[in-house]
């Protein structure tokens, strides 16, 4: 068990208790003003709670409350690193001296943390900006330096909120790779308001409304089958695991799905085909046309949902008009096809 | 104080005890008359009713400096002299150091002494070549209280100050007298200024410092009379 | 805006400094109320001398705070939001009171607003008379403590920088209104501080005053220099003067700090 | 960040009030470059009596000032950055030399560490003799200009906020580091400009040196207390000592406000 | 016309001119460090250009460069307000009382701009927190009232830089309603990042690249047939306008396309049905099954577009994979139908 924490800030109304193991990536999502930043600040020991037992390796960092012998770890000694949602960039240093930062307090020489600010700067895309004041680039640029600086100081558990908010849309893909990359092998608490973030980079989800954990999990199970009513307005995707090959995802069971892969996925890589439930269309016999992954389900369940109709198998879900569920005569047991188009599914390296 | 006329004397730092009560013993006979006076170094307030202060009268520690006041025709009658002082040793009480006259303060003590530029550092001066003693000072002071005052603190060994000085400041200080001290002599001047709107009252105010009254006063404080 | 709501601690041997310099400061105001006279205190402190004096001193340092804002605030405000030739320089000259010893501010004084002086001959004219007047002494307090409340206040307008001003403007608030609504509420720490320094350095205000204003009792003999009078012919009670001037200059800025909006 | 980047001015009428601000600080100035004796001007500045003055002021005062950032920084970082009970009263006594008259400070300075002083003892033991020495100079300019340092340094520090200290610690950084690579870069404006404070307030001391320093030329006897002297029998000659104290004041000003970077 | 705007900033390397027509919305697109917020920096005369002609409503407020009488209308005089990417808050302000402010400072009274305030606090959804200090509420609570700050200065041009980067998913859309609502009879500049954003609320987009504009015009233009690399990525929509009509919308043409409402649109009400290219499916015959939108077009080009083909007609296009395009045997002129699910059509009323 590497990072533990339960805490309840009375002030706040947030009490919440959290698990992350040694080298995973926890994403918390949530509506505004559900405690998310409250939580890491009380994580990097900025915010002391009213009562909590907090540790990171076995090695306790908060511990208050009644009957207990109060601990709190100052945020500089915790190993823990925490980027918010502004990138608050040293003013008086230049971006690679910002970046250098991390490095440079925990003892590396001058020359050694510049190169390493040098590498995660340009993980980060911006190495040209390496000179510059923070002043002189754009909201956008100053948030990947952040990024950057925070990933340079390497620490035992990152705390990210909502790291890519300010980032616009042509580069998201690019950093999300990147994060992905370099979060693989560390331990994260990645606040986010994207269900994508989430799904690529987070192994588990926890779901807080008003200061509590109101669904946590598989990010695979929570965002397929959402508990909250959050959630379910973020996500509710399809995901199928399995391998890559021959430009097509072939799962255990023989399935074999067409997708637009995110990055370059090689033979052999174990990869998740993701697709709405609002991108499958379900036909009584195969249609034939253009759609590429036509499945032989047979519905569980059908349910109304936002609307729609829900049309669960097992695995996977479809959302059609009820006027279709009524003409196609669905019920469950029924063997049907669910057809998806190869341009609506979107596969990720796991 | 509304209705009142008010005297306002200009005097030197060195008579503030002795003009208050004077002061008071000339509003006593003067019914509805207030003095008010401001006490300050001689140079000062001559400086100050050059520049236009509302003095009716000045009372200056040395003729010397009465006499730019003179000069730039402020004074509105000749100067009268009133009182005179002389300098005397003022050591800590007790006398830790042992001074018994002008030739110990040639010694390795922490002497204190006026800066020649100031009156009572220029007799200091007269007196110290007139009895051949060789002053190393730890510090020229700019007026006689503030010498007096290193030495009622303690921090100086001994100080040269007015006999005067020495008698204001009670039980703090013991004063050493010595026999060169009658070669420099201060004397104390008085004079109305001129175009004061109380110059009859300032001249009354006058003849009471030079008066029995008056003068008893300033001998009680260890002033000499006037030459 | 709750994305650091935390606070992180100081150096350990910060402490050391900062303790030795609290005793630097402090020993010295120990050691004067070691050496007054008790017994005599109250006696001291309700003679009519000491009344006038403190009294005329409230006065004036008030009197002289209100000049103080009302032409600092512009001064620091033209300093720090516009940008013309010859600032540094202008600025360099406004801030010179605070390196001048105070008798040399005092003889300056007299040299503009006395008989003698560039403006004396105008006021003359006038019939007003500046020079040793209670109007003398606000002059001689305000000239010395001006450029303390520009200073402080400067410094706060720069470092609270322009953003919300901007965002103020693009909501259709005039330069005035923006100066009133936002430019004020957000530097009034830095406002209040810089008034309590200019009231504090006006009530302990001696050089200047007594060369300007002269020392006469009730119109200008505020209670510094009633406490040099003193000090020549009764060091006690100068002693015991100079603690009451220390008890006021604490219950002013003590007030004033706890009428701060948190920090 | 760019979102920003503009400038709002400052209201029109506000420049009234500035410049009647200024003209009150600078036309003293004006009448004291007129009364100078310039026929005499460098022989006066040339004589051994000045020429000492000048160079004991800026020895005495470069050293206090030193101190006063030696121990004013702790001071003002334990003050904004810490909360404890006694705080406010702490504070309000460590500012109250701002208030006290400078010659009722150097009384205290006196009852402290002079010979029969609170220390005296202590210090008579070590052979070290305080009083009318240059040290003596230099601890009553420290304890004149401390508070000057301490209130501008603490404003900054607030104003600043902690937002970019706790990213700093987040990062791995110890206070100490904190303190040393992001407090004080980002209020370095703020230390910079109570330094120069601190340094101008020195070299201005007058009431507190000579009641605790003495005068003595070449020791104790600095440009104010030399100016005061030569006033009384030469009054040219302190009119173009003070000129001198003002030139140099202005080019300590001007080059500080040089070197700092950014607006 | 209304806003005229020409200028030219050399230091930022940054040359646009736009016009807006009064009552129209402008959204600026374009990758981070474009010079959008330099755009509005310019336009709300915060900076000075280099060059420049900017006009509202016919009034000169920033005239500069060779040959010209130089006119600078102060921030304040231009009737332009601008809701910056910070929400900037005045902390020493109620968050009713920042609202306000703009109000106020056009001379209402402090009753009347309190109820103005109220009434927009409303409209952004948070007028619970009217009492509160900025310092005490979240990032996306403090950035929906400096929305509705910005909104009740009623200027008469609105500059938005992102207002809705910092909202979460779950307000977002009534948010967008909520503007849509409100700008619909303003001139407003909208910089976002947003495809959807540009899409509601904005009549016609210019796209942003190394400070020029390389792209601009109708919106339904500019995001279903991008012509820069950026706008590609960001849209690429179908756009097909109509009226509601049983829950369905009808176009001219005759044709009836189901889709989802966003919001509560009436019978007879102006809509467009949104749809991505990679959500039509092709098809030889209509296929039957669950798809409620079956439309018979004729394709006129087939284009290669990120590894799959587009096939275009004259007012639609679809994404299908290489392969499907090949068993299809898919050329232009042949008939074939585009087959879309309801569920996959967003309406939204214009
Ligand atoms: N400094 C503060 N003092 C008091 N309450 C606060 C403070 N900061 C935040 N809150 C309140 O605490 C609750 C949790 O806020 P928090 O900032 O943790 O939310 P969040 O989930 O990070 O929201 P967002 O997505 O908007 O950033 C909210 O109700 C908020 O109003
Ligand atoms: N104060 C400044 N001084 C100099 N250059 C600047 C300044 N602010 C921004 N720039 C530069 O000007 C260009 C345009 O920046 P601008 O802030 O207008 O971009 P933007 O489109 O708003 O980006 P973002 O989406 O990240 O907010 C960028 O190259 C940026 O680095
Ligand atoms: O009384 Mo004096 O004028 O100090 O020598
Ligand atoms: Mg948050
Ligand atoms: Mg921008």
């Amino acid at each position: 068990m590497s990072f533990r924490y339960d805490a309840a800030v009375a002030a706040r109304d947030v009490d919440v208790a959290l698990e992350i193991e040694r080298g995973e990536t926890l994403a918390l999502l949530g509506p505004n003003g559900a405690g998310k930043s409250t939580v890491l600040a009380v994580a990097a020991g900025l915010l002391r709670p009213d009562s909590a037992r907090v540790e990171l390796d076995g090695r306790p960092l908060t511990v208050s409350g009644a009957g207990r012998r109060a601990v709190h770890v100052p945020p500089h000694d915790r190993q823990i690193a925490l980027l918010s949602q502004e990138p608050l960039l040293f003013p008086h240093l230049s971006v690679l001296d910002n970046v250098a930062f991390g490095p440079r307090s925990r003892g590396a020489s001058r020359a050694a943390a510049r190169a390493t600010a040098r590498h995660w700067l340009a993980e980060v895309g911006v190495e040209e900006l390496a000179d510059r004041r923070p002043a002189q680039v754009s909201g956008g640029q100053a948030q990947r330096a952040a990024v950057a600086r925070a990933l340079a100081a390497d620490p035992g558990l990152l705390l990210l909120d909502e790291p890519m908010a300010a980032l616009d849309v042509a580069v998201t893909p690019d950093l999300r790779r990147t994060l992905r990359r370099v979060l693989a092998d560390r331990t994260v608490l990645l606040v986010t308001h994207d269900a994508l973030d989430a799904l690529v980079l987070a192994d588990r989800v926890a779901v807080l409304e008003g200061g509590r954990v109101v669904d946590h999990g598989e990010t695979a199970r929570v965002l397929s089958q959402p508990r909250s009513r959050f959630t379910a307005q973020l996500a509710g995707l399809n995901m199928v695991t399995g391998t890559w090959q021959d430009g097509a995802v072939r799962t255990a069971s023989g399935l074999r799905l067409e997708g637009m892969p995110d990055g370059d996925p090689q033979p052999g890589d174990a990869v998740v085909a993701v697709f709405p439930p609002r991108a499958v269309s379900v036909f009584r016999e195969p249609p034939g046309g253009s759609p590429r992954n036509v499945l032989r389900v047979t519905p569980t369940q059908l349910e109304p949902h936002a609307g729609q109709v829900r049309v669960r198998t097992a695995e996977l879900s479809a959302d059609i008009t009820p006027q279709a569920a009524a003409e196609l005569d669905l019920a469950p047991g029924a063997r049907v096809c669910f057809v998806v188009k190869a341009a609506e599914i979107t596969v990720y390296a796991v | 104080a509304t209705g009142e006329t008010t005297l306002t004397v200009f005097a030197a730092a060195s008579l503030t005890a002795t003009f208050e009560e004077i002061g008071e013993e000339f509003e006593r006979t003067h019914e509805g008359v207030e003095v008010a006076f401001s006490f300050a170094g001689s140079s000062d307030l001559v400086a100050q009713v050059q520049e236009g202060a509302p003095a009716d009268l000045v009372a200056s520690a040395d003729e010397a400096t009465m006499e730019r006041l003179t000069a730039d025709g402020l004074a509105g009658a000749d100067p009268v002299a009133f009182a005179s002082n002389t300098l005397r040793i003022a050591v800590p009480a007790g006398n830790p150091a042992d001074v018994s006259g002008l030739a110990d303060l040639a010694g390795d003590l922490d002497v204190v002494v006026c800066a020649p530029e100031v009156p009572c550092g220029a007799a200091t001066q007269r007196v110290a070549r007139r009895a051949g003693v060789e002053l190393s000072p730890v510090s020229e002071e700019r007026s006689v209280t503030d010498v007096l005052a290193k030495v009622t603190t303690g921090e100086a060994d001994a100080g040269l100050v007015y006999v005067t000085d020495v008698a204001a400041a009670g039980g703090a200080v013991e004063g050493v007298a010595f026999p060169e001290a009658a070669a420099a002599v201060n004397v104390y001047p008085i004079a109305a200024v001129a175009g004061s709107p109380h110059a009859e009252l300032a001249a009354e105010f006058v003849d009471l410092v030079r008066a029995g009254p008056g003068q008893r006063i300033l001998r009680d404080a260890g002033f000499a009379p006037a030459p | 805006m709750s994305s650091s709501p935390g606070r992180v601690g100081v150096p350990a041997w910060i402490v050391v400094p900062a303790v030795a310099g609290a005793a630097f400061v402090l020993l010295p105001l120990v050691a004067i109320v070691l050496r007054t006279p008790w017994s005599r205190f109250l006696d001291l402190l309700l003679s009519p001398a000491s009344a006038d004096a403190l009294a005329l001193s409230l006065r004036t340092s008030a009197t002289s705070t209100v000049l103080c804002v009302l032409l600092g605030v512009p001064m620091a405000l033209v300093l720090a939001r516009t940008s013309f030739r010859g600032q540094g320089v202008l600025r360099s000259l406004v801030l010179l009171p605070l390196v001048l010893p105070p008798v040399v501010g005092g003889i300056a004084l007299l040299y503009t607003f006395g008989r003698r002086g560039l403006l004396g001959r105008t006021f003359e004219v006038l019939g007003v008379q500046v020079a040793f007047s209670t109007t003398a002494v606000v002059l001689a307090q305000t000239f010395v403590a001006l450029p303390f409340l520009v200073v402080s206040l400067e410094g706060a307008l720069r470092t609270a920088g322009q953003r919300y001003e901007v965002v103020a403007a693009t909501l259709g608030a005039s330069p005035t209104t923006v100066f009133c609504r936002v430019t004020l509420p957000l530097v009034l720490p830095g406002l209040v501080s810089g008034a309590v320094l200019a009231f504090a350095r006006s009530l302990g205000e001696f050089g200047a005053t007594i060369t300007f204003a002269g020392s006469l009792q009730g119109v200008t003999r505020t209670l510094p220099l009633e406490i040099y009078v003193r000090r020549e012919t009764d060091a006690p009670a100068a002693v015991a003067l100079s603690l009451v001037l220390v008890v006021v200059a604490v219950l002013v800025i003590g007030l004033t700090r706890q009428g701060r909006t948190g920090p």
